[in-house]
């Protein structure tokens, strides 16, 4: 599948939408935590799961969908937001717990919902499979091309929840996809204490359902292997499972003091990393030049600090608000 | 005449679905046998033959799986009736209905929407043991986000069941297998009533006084309601005069008739099928220790399974749950003070 | 594996026991539901779920396992709680729900442990596999030899805690088995219609332990594919998946009308009994007589009438026992 | 002086563990980030380093296989100390928790025994909104077959802890995160106490009077003890003189300990971060409301989670859980009548 210079571009400058902003977000979760690190205050408390490294399974995915289609993502969601193109400043209104946020400040970092552009997420390990599985039996259901993406790490593709979906999903002939985003860790717990094969994809076997592995942290191979994915989904051929290996460079939440992470690893993964990768990619393809990856990520800056400014300037709901929603 | 027209509860609730179904092409049937077999309890006889495999759809084994898709579904645009086939179940997709499917909403800030009717069999009385007996509604009562019907006879089970499919919110419709009206598991005879052959509707949070009465109030659901009709029927002879009041939703629950009924009798006995600790029994004693206090003549007495399991013989079964005697006895007590 | 002319003839009694005891069940569930069935009258009410047909894979596996290897039966446990070594009097007990039963009479038919003879079971579909993982975790741990087996139907295979269980003990290399067994049906539900793949074996290789699949329901198939299996766990080379083909003959439970089914399948289906093919098993190896053979049946028939004797006369519990056991 | 060294109570905690597991080879720890990580919120803290990791398992993310699991070996001779990360998980293992653990011992009438310990985090006020906030012990103890702890203070936390470790049933242990003493979260000064070196056990079923009183009773649990004291504190500056009363078990109840101190001061007030309805406070209003009615003068006020979902925004959160000022303001109203 060849990308256009537009696409390329506009891939490029998503992951650095997602970067600056998980970046920007690092920062303001510091604000009122110093000295003293409290997770309840500050203009961002609760938990705070960042997903920057991990910017090429969200990004080359979601290139291949449309506004119907359907994504659900993790507690570490903010990629997938992005990228499925949920608007900027109400996901950071959320994120900063304000009236204005997507969910009127009720959700959070980890309880994202964008009825328009169909995208939701979950603080719950695993709990992503089955609903996805549901938006794409509506799809089947309503005659549509519509495809469901349930994301999850790799610590997710242990829970029940998994097996249960790729089941039935099979079985039925959904048109979903499920992608094992693998940043090697579960919190403190790494991929090998986890899980008795080295890779997830494998596990497509034993639902009849093809089975991928993107070894690399590569948005354009991510890209390549997705749109076979997608295709055979809106041709009403079933689900696929998909494993990315992917890098977090954050600690799994903001203030993990990470003692249980190789000193160097970090930066170790920093030398590889996928917006470079990128841009060598657009580069060596002739595709733009040097100047427009500028202005792409300048002109993702400047989205962040918008967004940003937006979130800090709207109010907070009032306290009766808590009342209000349980029910439509 | 057509209104005269008798169903029992099981025909009562399918027919409610397939109505909704033929009004509404959202609206589809999802859970374990409830294609072929027509549901375990009946809830969804004939559905299949009438709307066809796509409609009416057999699930695996997957309670986490196809509740979880009900969810998703529904926010796709869809309407899905689902039914988790024993509510003792749950344990194994508890995750996906209070987590997810009752907190949605509430988490979207109100812009989400999950049509989505969770329907379940509960109940004991025929020794189907600790993982088969259960009625669990007050566990559901208490996390928020769930809209909880507890029919008690077949006019109720289908007003509430098609206004539950309309719901635009998560409705958990319970249904106990003793009142079902089933060829197979004995039933009481009240549970079958007069059904209109129309759709209608009955509004949550309205409880029906199924019996008024000046001497003691009983509130009840489901099968403790038809016991403490029998009840009071025999403490009538006794010149004891018990209203029955049957709360028919415990989300959103009327308070108000319960209150009014305590300023009026001024004796209340709370009955349940559920476990005594922790549940309806003592939500619905509070409330008149917080609203009605000094309308109480007598300290509120709780009817329920005395906090242990359901156990599997006849014996220890029937003196866990609360009998007509034990209702009866109840009220003699209350009055006599 | 070469059985004994004694451990053949023991194998070939028990089968008769599980079938006897099924059919006497199914005689007395009946008792006080005619001419009006209803399920909570009679000697023996509430559900239940018979195994008769289904002989092979309890009785082929337990030939392999000691007293304090552990099994965990289904919701329809009683041919696995026979082979076993329940005590059938205690067993036929509390399945009448009477004071000298297992449990006291509290537990009934879905419900019985031994904990002599290491035998539960749970009418929760899917539900044994997570503590046989356990019991083989606490044999590993006390450094015994012990293994532990979990059966469940084909129906069970797509329960999420498969999945987990699986992973949890290919990871942790637990000396557990993992047995499928395939009637074909989960109530009215066919395996094609609830199992995307056709053979759940093959989702041994999604945890990277061996699966083998049983294709036919005799009892000597079963036991040779299962000696390997628990020496494998014995020798601490951890867990084996084993699907086996079996029959059921009796409906799910005892009064499903059964009108999902083919008319004339169970009738095809006794055309090969396991018991028959056994016994012609045993002639054809010489190992013993036919009037040995009868003798074998005639002793299980004999213990099966003792025990439903034992349960009709002993007492019912107090009706205030309810309230104990709760805690001990 | 060894007795007057003071602990946090997720040290408490994790030293009673210890303790325990050198007492007992028996015992081992196993759950999600247990072993290297110390517990996420420390209650396992310098485990793995004492005893290695066979000893302290970290598991995958599959509460239902290692819950059920502990279930299993619990049956084959062991102790398991199991860790659910979060109590708000408990909808993904549920029914390894109450079909089985819970049911077992009653379904095997008394013969098998699962000495398992469930511990748990819960607890909000610290923005991290509807699925990691909650406190639910209601709910489990409303499912019987489990015995349920929640300390409010370092001192409790040990000798609790060790009760459960040695208890021959299923206990699940409650800790407030809130309440831990944690580096990184607020916690009240007073969930700091003095705790002896050596082992020491305090029995299940006996509530604490952490304030004696004589006009009012506060009843309450974890961080709403804590809330209630400093409450208390504020009251006795204005003459009233509040009783708190810290539950500490709720299966087994301290039922007198509610009654007893009701018949003294007339007056009652529960306060729960659990959600109002269907739980803990309706319970505990129930009980007085049948037992001690008449010496009740004034209606009973119940404080809890207003039957939402816990919101994310610090106002909103904030407004739902009771805070020392709402308590406070309940005790004027209930003295002032
Ligand atoms: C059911 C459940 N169990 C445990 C947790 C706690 N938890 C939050 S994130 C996490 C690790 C998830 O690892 P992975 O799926 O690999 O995603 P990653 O954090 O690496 O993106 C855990 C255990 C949870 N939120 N839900
Ligand atoms: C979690 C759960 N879901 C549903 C049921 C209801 N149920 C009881 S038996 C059964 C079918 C089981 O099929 P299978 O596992 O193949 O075992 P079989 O009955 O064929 O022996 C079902 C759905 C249950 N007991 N538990
Ligand atoms: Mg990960
Ligand atoms: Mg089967």
């Amino acid at each position: 599948m060849k990308l256009s210079r537009d696409q390329l571009l506009s891939m490029y400058r998503q992951m650095w939408t997602i970067r600056f902003f998980e970046d920007e977000l690092a920062a303001a979760y510091m604000e009122g935590k110093t000295p003293a690190f409290d997770i309840g205050s500050g203009p961002v408390p609760g938990e705070m799961h960042l997903a920057a490294g991990q910017e090429p399974v969200a990004v080359g995915t979601c290139a291949h969908l449309k506004k119907q289609d359907t994504v659900v993502g993790t507690h570490r969601p903010h990629h997938f937001a992005i990228a499925k193109g949920v608007p900027l400043d109400k996901l950071a209104a959320e994120i900063f717990g304000k009236e204005t946020g997507l969910g009127r400040g009720k959700g959070g970092h980890m309880h994202l919902f964008d009825v328009e552009h169909n995208f939701s997420c979950s603080g719950i390990i695993g709990a992503g499979f089955p609903p996805a599985c549901g938006a794409a039996l509506a799809a089947k259901k309503m005659g549509k091309d519509w495809v469901a993406v349930a994301f999850a790490g790799e610590g997710a593709a242990n829970q029940g929840s998994f097996h249960e979906a790729l089941n039935l999903a099979a079985l039925w002939q959904l048109p979903v996809i499920f992608i094992i985003e693998d940043n090697s860790w579960a919190i403190s717990v790494p991929k090998g204490k986890s899980t008795s094969i080295p890779d997830n994809s494998t596990r497509a076997a034993g639902y009849g359902i093809p089975g991928v592995r993107v070894d690399e942290n590569d948005t354009l191979a991510v890209y390549e292997v997705l749109g076979e994915a997608v295709a055979r989904a809106r041709r009403g051929e079933g689900p696929s499972l998909i494993e990315v290996k992917t890098d977090r460079y954050y600690g799994h939440f903001q203030g993990d003091p990470e003692l249980y992470r190789p000193k160097d690893e970090v930066s170790q993964l920093k030398a590889n990393d996928p917006i470079q990768k990128l841009a060598s990619q657009i580069m060596a393809q002739g595709a733009a030049t040097q100047a427009e990856l500028d202005a792409a990520r300048d002109a993702a800056k400047a989205d962040v600090a918008g967004a940003m400014e937006f979130a800090r300037t709207s109010p907070y709901p009032a306290p009766e608000q808590a009342l209000e929603n349980v029910f439509v | 005449m057509a209104n005269e027209r008798e169903l029992t509860m099981a025909k009562a609730i399918s027919e409610a679905i397939a109505q909704e179904m033929e009004r509404d092409p959202r609206v589809f049937v999802l859970g374990e046998d409830v294609a072929v077999y027509g549901g375990i309890f009946g809830a969804t006889q004939g559905l299949v033959e009438k709307f066809g495999p796509d409609r009416v759809m057999d699930t695996p084994i997957s309670e986490t799986a196809f509740i979880g898709a009900a969810t998703g579904a529904a926010a796709a645009g869809m309407r899905p009736v689902v039914e988790l086939m024993f509510v003792d179940f749950f344990g194994v997709c508890m995750d996906q209905i209070y987590n997810h499917l009752a907190k949605n909403t509430y988490m979207s800030g109100g812009n989400a929407r999950f049509p989505v009717v969770l329907m379940t069999a509960m109940g004991g009385g025929y020794n189907d043991a600790a993982q088969h007996s259960q009625v669990l509604y007050g566990l559901f009562a208490h996390v928020p986000g769930l809209k909880i019907v507890v029919p008690s006879n077949a006019y109720d089970a289908k007003g509430l069941m098609i206004s539950a499919i309309r719901d635009d919110n998560p409705v958990m419709y319970f249904f106990h297998k003793g009142l079902m009206g089933l060829g197979w598991m004995k039933y009481p005879e009240r549970t079958i009533t007069p059904v209109p052959e129309k759709a209608y509707t009955i509004p949550f949070g309205v409880a029906d006084i199924k019996r008024p009465g000046k001497d003691v109030t009983i509130v009840a659901l489901a099968m403790m309601v038809q016991r403490a009709l029998d009840a009071a029927d025999e403490l009538a002879q006794e010149g004891i005069d018990a209203e029955v009041i049957d709360l028919r939703t415990l989300v959103p629950l009327d308070r108000d008739a319960v209150i009014n009924s305590v300023k009026k009798t001024h004796k209340l006995i709370v009955v349940d099928e559920d476990y005594k600790g922790f549940g309806m029994t003592g939500e619905i004693a509070a409330i008149v220790a917080e609203s009605a206090l000094d309308y109480l003549d007598a300290p509120v007495k709780r009817l329920a399974v005395p906090n242990v399991p359901i156990p599997y013989s006849r014996p220890l079964e029937q003196f866990v749950i609360p009998s007509v005697e034990a209702i009866g006895n109840a009220a003699r007590q209350l009055v006599k003070k």
